[in-house]
């Protein structure tokens, strides 16, 4: 029985069965096919949440096992490890994620403490880490821009030009640097973006067969 | 109901995508002569070198993408988290055959749970137990999960830094760290922001390499077969391409013809 | 010489970001008055919206975007739903993205009830829906079939604007708003299959791929990131957050591109004028 | 009400402090906290939206009579096996869910849109207004092709594959430097936006 069910067969089989019918309803619009893809997207959506769910429960488990190991100074499989010490820190991400699921489920999203919460910790730390970006930006650019190869001079003139394309400022100092930031913008690099999308889609279609047909062994295998 | 001759003509080029690259797979050794050589995916062995030398860990992320929710499987992106979890197969083996410490933060629950898997299985295959933790979901949440990572890599220090995925805004965040702690770094991207790379990793591929970077290291016969059968694909969108402007040149539109839009 | 260079070189990143917090900060409290010209892809865009929807038109509203970006699309939703109730525009509300909802009810929904709009004959809320581009597909099929109620409980049947709204033929154009890739999924599966015109209100990083659709014929036109907001507050009068922080970032960039040139030479000068320091000091 | 504002700008400000010194100075014990702080919140966060979406169109349909949605249930079921050694490979099956469909969707979607976009890319140089758009719209065309011919692995890439090879890489590069420049603007913006809030919160504008 056991080794029936590890058969590879099984997950190949779910796997050209889904993604036939999702496949089908693009491209052949029967009922029954389109039924049958619906069904299967309401499926797939409904999986992902409880994915989500085992996720935070593992996600208890492995911090409570953490704070356990850096605890007991130093004996475990983690031992001398970074762990040691920083019960603190998986304290925290553990008392985090359990406060808001409980505050969240009990009283609901709409309530008065989880949109406190909502607005002054998560909406607040995620436009201030978002605009970490606007520091790294400038390290990239004075890296990256050095005209040192014919590639990086070619870089460097369309990157600072659609800068001062997009931001007014550069309008301000000539009316030319719009005309040609346009240009690059809108025509020159437009053919080898589409054209790399184009070898992308193809790798993605390849993908797609390898994996439905179990020749990326890593990642569509079921048994061994 | 049934469709037109428009969804008829995009139907028959997927036919012609499939069979080109399912024929090359399946007569795998037959066809295939030579495949070009790809300089990063040579350099992910000495990345993992690296790492068996300095007693570091190396470092692997499928990065995140972007857009929120619960997975990346029913996003556009989700096949590029495929890829990388497809290299992290290669490399999590040969990091369990060498003895070397592996550290994968991912971002979303299904690759998470996906990913957990695929180290079990590469550290089975060379007859071990996978470490614990050596799989971490972060956050699904894009800077939480930059957050969570670029502290990671503050702290570690890692050999090596691989890099295989979705690339979004993320990746500047995690690049510019990465090029700060001295580390060997690979990065691999399908979509545009793959520039951050190239300022601040040894190693840089883009677009399709990503997708076959899978295969190339697997050296598995069928999969390299199905390499060169998609050189095939896109002769036939330049063929077509080139009727499209012989078109556009005698002054009908493209996209009102049979094959439109 | 050759010191200053190499010094130069290997700059503490930290000076430079400091340098740029400053000049960044400055223009809050000295403002600059730079001028901000409009674009032709959004005065498409305004143009569209004023001369081919007709008054009274019922809207799709999408509010797809991430918060982490709300600073750049803040004034433009705010605008957006101001001018929906000047037009007389039924509008319905929803997003793929959970942050949509708070957006909703923060910049949305109080120009509405300033208005005078009242809910469920005027405008409507359809809250969050999972699956991105799965979700946009099927939204375009029914309505109906996809969720059964809005988002503060009621039932689509009892809503009497919803009577004869379900499907995507039903909407005369889809506004947007977006920080990932669901403004590109309205494109294709609204606007190829059933030609419902794409409005993409993105954050600035969009820009370049919303610009190919538009050049493309996909989309009449589109506004991005803060200089949209910006142009589409001016445009309409409407006093706007979007000039100081314009100039803000305009004195930001200058900075950079400051650093990037005096870098360059730098550069050069080692590469042309510095030969003689290497045989001097030699490599390692 | 007002206290919880007050409490609120105080916590935002903290926050955004903490968080900075990392660029600004480097990686220490405060950045540290907001780090896990910041990940335990979005993992609740997401949880709770896991757990709503379920119960709004899994288990309320199923107690209004859709007992086929049963079938998720168990099958999701199995993604628990995960916490059991033995029996973890049984969390393979859901997860081919997941992969098959996504696959299915897209193939499709991926030919469509290469399909697309050729078409829209296939420009008649003559016919356009201007020189700039004339010689722009060369590009566009010479840029499809040796890009698409960069990405090829069965042939040496020697001969005119070589030419080809130099220009596709050209013209990525112009592509590259288009999209570091243009992000330029969305990043400052978020920047400038974040020194707002802190300013705005610290009553200083």
């Amino acid at each position: 029985m056991s080794s029936l069910i590890r058969r590879k067969e099984i997950t190949i089989a779910i796997m050209l069965f889904c993604a036939f019918f999702v496949f089908a309803d693009r491209a052949y619009k029967a009922p029954i096919l389109l039924d049958t893809s619906k069904w299967v997207q309401k499926w797939v959506l409904a999986i992902s949440a409880v994915t989500m769910i085992v996720t935070f429960i593992s996600s208890i488990i492995r911090n409570t096992r953490r704070i356990q190991t850096s605890l007991s100074e130093g004996d475990g499989p983690d031992a001398g490890s970074s762990i040691v010490g920083q019960w603190f820190y998986y304290g925290t991400t553990l008392v985090a994620s359990v406060l808001t699921v409980a505050v969240g489920l009990t009283m609901g999203i709409q309530s008065n403490p989880y949109q406190w919460m909502y607005q002054y910790v998560f909406q607040n730390l995620a436009t201030a880490i978002a605009s970490f970006l606007g520091l790294f930006y400038i390290g990239a650019a004075f890296r990256a821009f050095r005209a040192r190869t014919a590639e990086a001079a070619i870089l460097l003139i369309c990157g600072v030009t659609v800068m001062l394309t997009t931001n007014p400022f550069g309008e301000a100092i000539w009316s030319g640097f719009p005309v040609i930031g346009s240009w690059f913008l809108n025509w020159v690099s437009i053919g080898s973006r589409r054209g790399m999308g184009l070898a992308s889609s193809v790798g993605t279609v390849a993908l797609a067969i390898r994996v439905i047909l179990g020749y990326e062994r890593s990642v569509s295998a079921g048994g061994e | 109901m049934y469709g037109n001759i428009k969804d008829l003509m995009t139907l028959l080029m997927v036919i012609f995508w499939l069979i080109a690259i399912a024929v090359f797979s399946y007569r795998g050794r037959s066809v295939l002569t030579w495949i070009r050589p790809i300089a990063g995916l040579e350099a992910v062995d000495e990345a993992i070198g690296r790492a068996v030398e300095m007693g570091k860990p190396l470092f692997f992320t499928t990065l995140h993408g972007s857009g929120t929710g619960n997975s990346a499987f029913v996003q556009g992106h989700g096949p590029a988290h495929l890829a990388g979890l497809s290299v992290l197969g290669y490399v999590a083996q040969e990091i369990a055959k060498r003895d070397a410490k592996l550290e994968v933060p991912l971002a979303w629950p299904d690759v998470a749970e996906m990913g957990t898997t695929v180290v079990e299985q590469a550290y089975r295959a060379e007859g071990k137990r996978a470490p614990p933790d050596a799989v971490k979901y972060i956050s699904s949440t894009q800077m939480a999960y930059a957050l969570g990572t670029a502290g990671l890599m503050a702290r570690t220090e890692p050999a090596s830094i691989l890099m295989f995925g979705p690339a979004a805004a993320e990746t500047l965040i995690l690049a510019e760290s990465a090029n700060k702690y001295g580390s060997f770094n690979i990065g691999a991207s399908s979509a545009n922001q793959a520039v951050y790379f190239i300022t601040s990793c040894d190693y840089v591929m883009i677009g399709e390499e990503l997708y076959v970077s899978g295969s190339y290291l697997s050296k598995d016969m069928r999969a390299l077969g199905s390499i060169k059968g998609q050189d095939y694909p896109k002769l036939l969108q330049i063929i077509l391409y080139l009727i499209a402007i012989a078109m556009a040149f005698s002054g009908i539109k493209p996209s009102n013809t049979f094959f439109g839009l | 010489m050759s010191s200053i260079i190499d010094k130069f070189e290997n700059l503490d990143r930290r000076i430079l970001l400091w340098a740029v917090v400053i000049c960044v900060t400055l223009p809050y409290f000295i403002p600059v008055g730079l001028p901000i010209p409009y674009e032709p892809w959004v005065l498409d865009a305004i143009d569209f919206m004023e001369n081919e929807v007709p008054d009274g038109a019922t809207v799709l509203l999408d509010l797809s975007a991430a918060l982490r970006v709300i600073t750049e699309l803040e004034g433009g939703m705010q605008a957006t739903g101001w001018y929906f109730t000047q037009r007389g525009f039924k509008v319905v509300g929803t997003c793929f993205y959970p942050d949509g909802v708070f957006e909703w009810y923060n910049f949305i929904e109080p120009e509405f009830i300033k208005a005078g709009y009242v809910y469920g004959e005027d405008y409507v809320f359809l809250g969050y829906i999972p699956g991105e581009s799965t979700g946009v597909d099927r939204l375009a099929k029914s309505i109906r079939d996809l969720i059964s109620v809005d988002y503060e409980g009621n039932k689509i049947e009892d809503l009497p604007m919803m009577a004869d709204i379900d499907k995507a033929e039903d909407f005369a154009f889809v506004m947007a708003f977006g920080s990932g890739w669901t403004p590109g999924s309205y494109i294709t599966n609204w606007y190829l299959p059933y030609g419902i015109p794409i409005i993409p209100f993105s954050h600035m990083y969009g820009l370049s791929g919303y610009l190919s659709s538009w050049m493309a014929g996909f989309i009449p036109g589109t506004i991005c990131g803060v200089r949209g907001s910006g142009e589409w507050a001016n445009y309409l009068g409407l006093p706007s957050t979007a000039v100081t922080m314009l100039d803000s970032v305009g004195l930001g960039h200058a900075i950079m591109i400051l650093f990037i040139i005096l870098g360059n030479i730098a550069m050069l000068i080692e590469k042309y004028g510095g030969k003689d320091t290497e045989s001097i000091g030699g490599s390692p | 009400m007002a206290i919880w504002e007050t409490l609120g700008n105080l916590t935002l400000i903290a926050l955004i402090l903490m968080v900075y010194s990392f660029p600004l100075y480097k990686e220490n014990l405060f950045y540290r906290f907001v780090e896990y702080l910041f990940i335990g919140v979005t993992i609740g966060h997401a949880t709770v939206v896991a757990v709503q979406f379920l119960q709004k169109n899994v288990l309320s349909p199923i107690l209004g009579g859709e007992t086929f949605l049963i079938g998720v249930l168990l099958l999701s079921a199995l993604l628990f096996t995960r916490f059991y050694r033995p029996y973890a490979y049984l969390a393979r099956w859901p997860m081919s869910f997941l992969i098959g469909s996504m696959m299915g969707l897209r193939i499709f979607a991926s030919v469509n849109s290469a399909k697309r976009y050729m078409l829209a890319t296939a420009y008649n140089p003559l016919a356009q207004p201007d020189l700039l758009s004339q010689l722009g719209s060369v590009f566009v065309i010479i840029g499809y092709i040796t890009a698409a011919l960069y990405f090829t692995w069965g042939w040496e890439h020697k001969g005119p594959l070589r030419w080809t090879d130099k220009i596709g890489r050209y013209l990525l590069m112009t592509y590259f430097g288009v999209s570091f420049g243009s992000i330029a603007m969305a990043r400052f913006t978020w920047f400038s936006g974040t020194i707002k809030t802190l300013l705005t919160a610290m009553g200083l504008i």
